[in-house]
């Protein structure tokens, strides 16, 4: 383990800010992404079954 | 028909088409002095700082006077039905193809390149540096508007296409704007700079050498239906 | 050969397969990335002048790697889709399209944050940053004219050409740009390219960019079902697939 | 000469035309008939080969178009819904342009094509002065100074007066007897042509 204690981790030689906002926007931006794409798949087959719907009643 | 012959006659029926409307072609050299001017005003008239960028103003603008230019270039065939005759011509359809382009090429970068000395004077560009300009706007300008012409083929189907064809186009003529202004700023400082001209000329020999694919391949699209 | 090459585009056959692997490749990846993220982090040297704001290098340097890999990824598919006609090919050149521009920009991001500390600048005009921003701008191209068309199969078409014009373009606007850069800056200390590296640092690097790699064909496949279940919404196998 | 195999069409969703055969000798005439957005253009432009989208084969002369695409556009020609003429070109000009796609031929010719047409004296103005029935007649010209053998036109009937009708199917009538082949959309009746064969899309 480089860090004896959980601050030094956090503080990361001073370049926490640095270190932790491109770990912490990649994170953000690759679950964002996840995000969007499920909510995608989602509404894609909402919108199919109410296709098949409307087709049956016709 | 003979090559040279197709040249002949793709050339004389560019050159009419762009000489009876004299006017839509010159719009591209307005633009150009116009947004140097402007350039000048927003930097304020201190002569050692706009001798400083004056190669690097005037090339973006000369580029971006290319592009305006080269946006309509396929649309007015598509719409009064054309540009289906080209592609049903018998003659080879790379030939065909890169003869206008190169027409068109050329008639866009002669204007332009004509003017660029005025506005170095404009902008207080050294006089040893005129000459690399111009031959840098003579060798750069054809290659822009290969490229641009597949942006223009892209988009012909759109009225509002020119936004687009800035959008799709412009990372590819980076490497020109590299190479010419290189050239510009080495003759400013009286370096050599031919150097710099014979990249811009390879990639002058590659574009003629390979838009005319990419183009035929964008037109084709055009008529999917 | 050549029935196993179109029965690989056939959507349906493309569906099953991924609908298989794609539980167990998102779990590998996960764990590759958490365990690389928790070894560079925790356990590698910080570096001997940067100190530890070079962890930042173990994400900037795959995303960036896969993110140019990601641009021959959608030409290779395009290409595919121009010359064979594949259906298949065509949804996967779009998806691709999407995710590199994401993983670009993360890569941009990443960039300009490790810069901040080590250059004390947000942006510093590096050539490989510029040839990044560069391919961030040819991405943007590709979803721009996508979006522009309203039939997905001539879009498709057109998205491929200019992929492919793309492509070609790409060697000569990173040795311009690297030309470019050392025309103006005497050479200084070049951004990424660590000559020799610290084998402790090494190790977690390769094992984040295999999970990035693994990542980007879990999202690649994901997004093209989705895209498939959307084109193909008409066909039988789909119905059975929606209404199950 | 002209061989249409199991030729299919979609169309947003819907097949505009499948499983679509035809086989056309020297001095044939098809006319395309069918209700607006029927496929009648998409058919004609697949013929001519400027449509991509479709499914089947062309033959010409019993061999495959793509295979020899040059010398298939060399004898087939594609008339359009615009008469494909650049307003600030003269007649002489659009059509010498036109004429030099396929097969250039002498100016003494082009003249005669345009006399034909009824535009003699209109050779030297831009066609931007003329109407749009005579924009039409100058395309129509191009028939005359090409020798393509296979005439793919797409209602070329439109804005034309009563003269020009007769006129056209004056063209079409010579064109057949000379073992040519017409393929036409049109959706008034074609008056004077013996033998033609309605194709209903």
């Amino acid at each position: 383990m480089q860090f004896d204690s959980w601050q030094a981790f956090v503080a990361m030689g001073g370049h926490g800010l640095y270190v932790w906002l491109a770990y912490g926007v990649a994170v953000l931006s690759l679950v964002a992404g996840a995000m969007v794409q499920i909510r995608r798949r989602k509404s894609v087959l909402r919108n199919i079954r109410q296709h098949y719907n409307n087709e049956s009643e016709v | 028909m003979p090559l040279h012959l197709l040249f002949f006659c793709v050339w004389r029926r560019e050159w009419r088409l762009t000489w009876r409307n004299i006017s839509s072609s010159l719009n591209s050299v307005w633009f150009f002095i116009m947004v140097c001017t402007l350039f000048v005003i927003g930097i304020g008239p201190d002569r050692q700082a706009l001798a400083e960028i004056a190669p690097g103003v005037i090339w973006v603008i000369a580029l971006l006077a290319t592009m305006l230019a080269v946006d309509g270039l396929f649309r007015h065939d598509f719409t009064d039905g054309s540009l289906a005759q080209w592609l049903l011509s018998s003659q080879p359809w790379y030939f065909l193809l890169l003869f206008r382009l190169l027409t068109q090429a050329v008639f866009i970068a002669l204007p332009l390149a004509l003017v660029a000395p005025f506005l170095g004077l404009l902008m207080d560009l050294p006089g040893m540096a005129v000459l690399p300009l111009v031959a840098s706007l003579l060798l750069g300008i054809p290659v822009l508007v290969l490229l641009g012409a597949i942006g223009a083929a892209l988009t012909v189907g759109f009225e509002r296409g020119g936004l687009l064809l800035a959008v799709l186009i412009l990372p590819l003529y980076i490497p020109v704007l590299i190479f010419a202004i290189a050239a510009v700023q080495a003759a400013a400082l009286g370096t050599a700079y031919s150097a710099h001209l014979a990249l811009l000329a390879t990639l002058l020999l590659l574009a003629l050498a390979l838009c005319p694919l990419a183009v035929n391949a964008a037109l084709r699209l055009n008529f999917y239906y | 050969m050549w029935a196993w090459f179109h029965k690989l585009g056939s959507p349906r056959w493309f569906y099953r397969i991924s609908d298989l692997c794609l539980p167990w490749l998102t779990v590998a990846g996960l764990l590759f990335l958490v365990v690389g993220v928790v070894w560079g982090l925790l356990f590698a040297p910080p570096d001997y002048k940067q100190g530890n704001s070079f962890r930042i290098f173990y994400l900037h340097v795959p995303t960036a790697v896969i993110a140019l890999v990601g641009y021959y990824v959608m030409a290779i598919a395009g290409a595919v889709s121009l010359i064979w006609k594949m259906k298949l090919a065509d949804i996967v050149m779009k998806e691709a399209a999407v995710i590199g521009a994401l993983l670009t920009f993360l890569a941009l991001f990443t960039g300009a944050v490790w810069g901040k500390p080590t250059w004390g600048t947000w942006w510093v005009w590096d050539a490989r940053v510029t040839s990044m921003l560069i391919l961030l701008f040819l991405y943007i191209g590709v979803i721009a004219l996508n979006n522009a068309f309203t039939h997905p199969e001539q879009s498709g078409k057109a998205c491929a050409v200019l992929s492919l014009v793309g492509t070609v373009n790409i060697p000569i606007i990173y040795k311009s740009v690297d030309w470019w850069y050392s025309l103006h800056q005497p050479a200084t200390i070049k951004f990424t390219e660590r000559s020799t590296i610290h084998p402790d640092m090494f190790w977690p690097f390769v094992v984040i960019t295999v999970g990035f790699y693994v990542l980007y064909a879990v999202a690649l496949m994901f997004n093209t079902q989705t895209a498939i279940l959307e084109r193909e919404y008409r066909t039988q196998w789909v119905r059975d697939k929606v209404q199950q | 000469m002209l061989e249409l195999k199991d030729l299919s069409c979609q169309r947003a969703e819907q097949a505009l035309f499948s499983g679509l055969h035809l086989h056309l000798h020297q001095g044939d005439c098809v006319e395309v008939r069918g209700t607006n957005g029927s496929g009648k253009s998409t058919l004609l432009r697949i013929v001519a080969g400027l449509a991509q989208d479709f499914t089947g084969e062309v033959f010409w002369r019993g061999q495959k178009v793509e295979h020899d695409r040059l010398t298939f556009q060399k004898d087939c020609l594609f008339l359009g819904h615009q008469p494909a003429i650049k307003p600030s070109l003269t007649v002489t000009e659009n059509l010498q342009w036109l004429t030099a796609l396929k097969v250039p031929c002498e100016e003494q010719r082009l003249q005669q094509a345009i006399a034909q047409v009824g535009l003699a004296h209109r050779a030297a103005t831009a066609c931007h002065h003329l109407s749009a029935g005579q924009q039409r007649r100058v395309a129509l010209a191009s028939l005359l100074t090409t020798a393509c053998d296979l005439w793919v036109l797409d209602e070329p009937f439109t804005a034309l007066d009563d003269q020009g009708v007769t006129l056209v199917t004056g063209l079409l009538q010579r064109h057949l007897q000379l073992g040519g082949i017409v393929i036409v959309a049109t959706h008034q009746r074609l008056q004077g042509i013996p033998h033609s064969r309605e194709l209903q899309l």
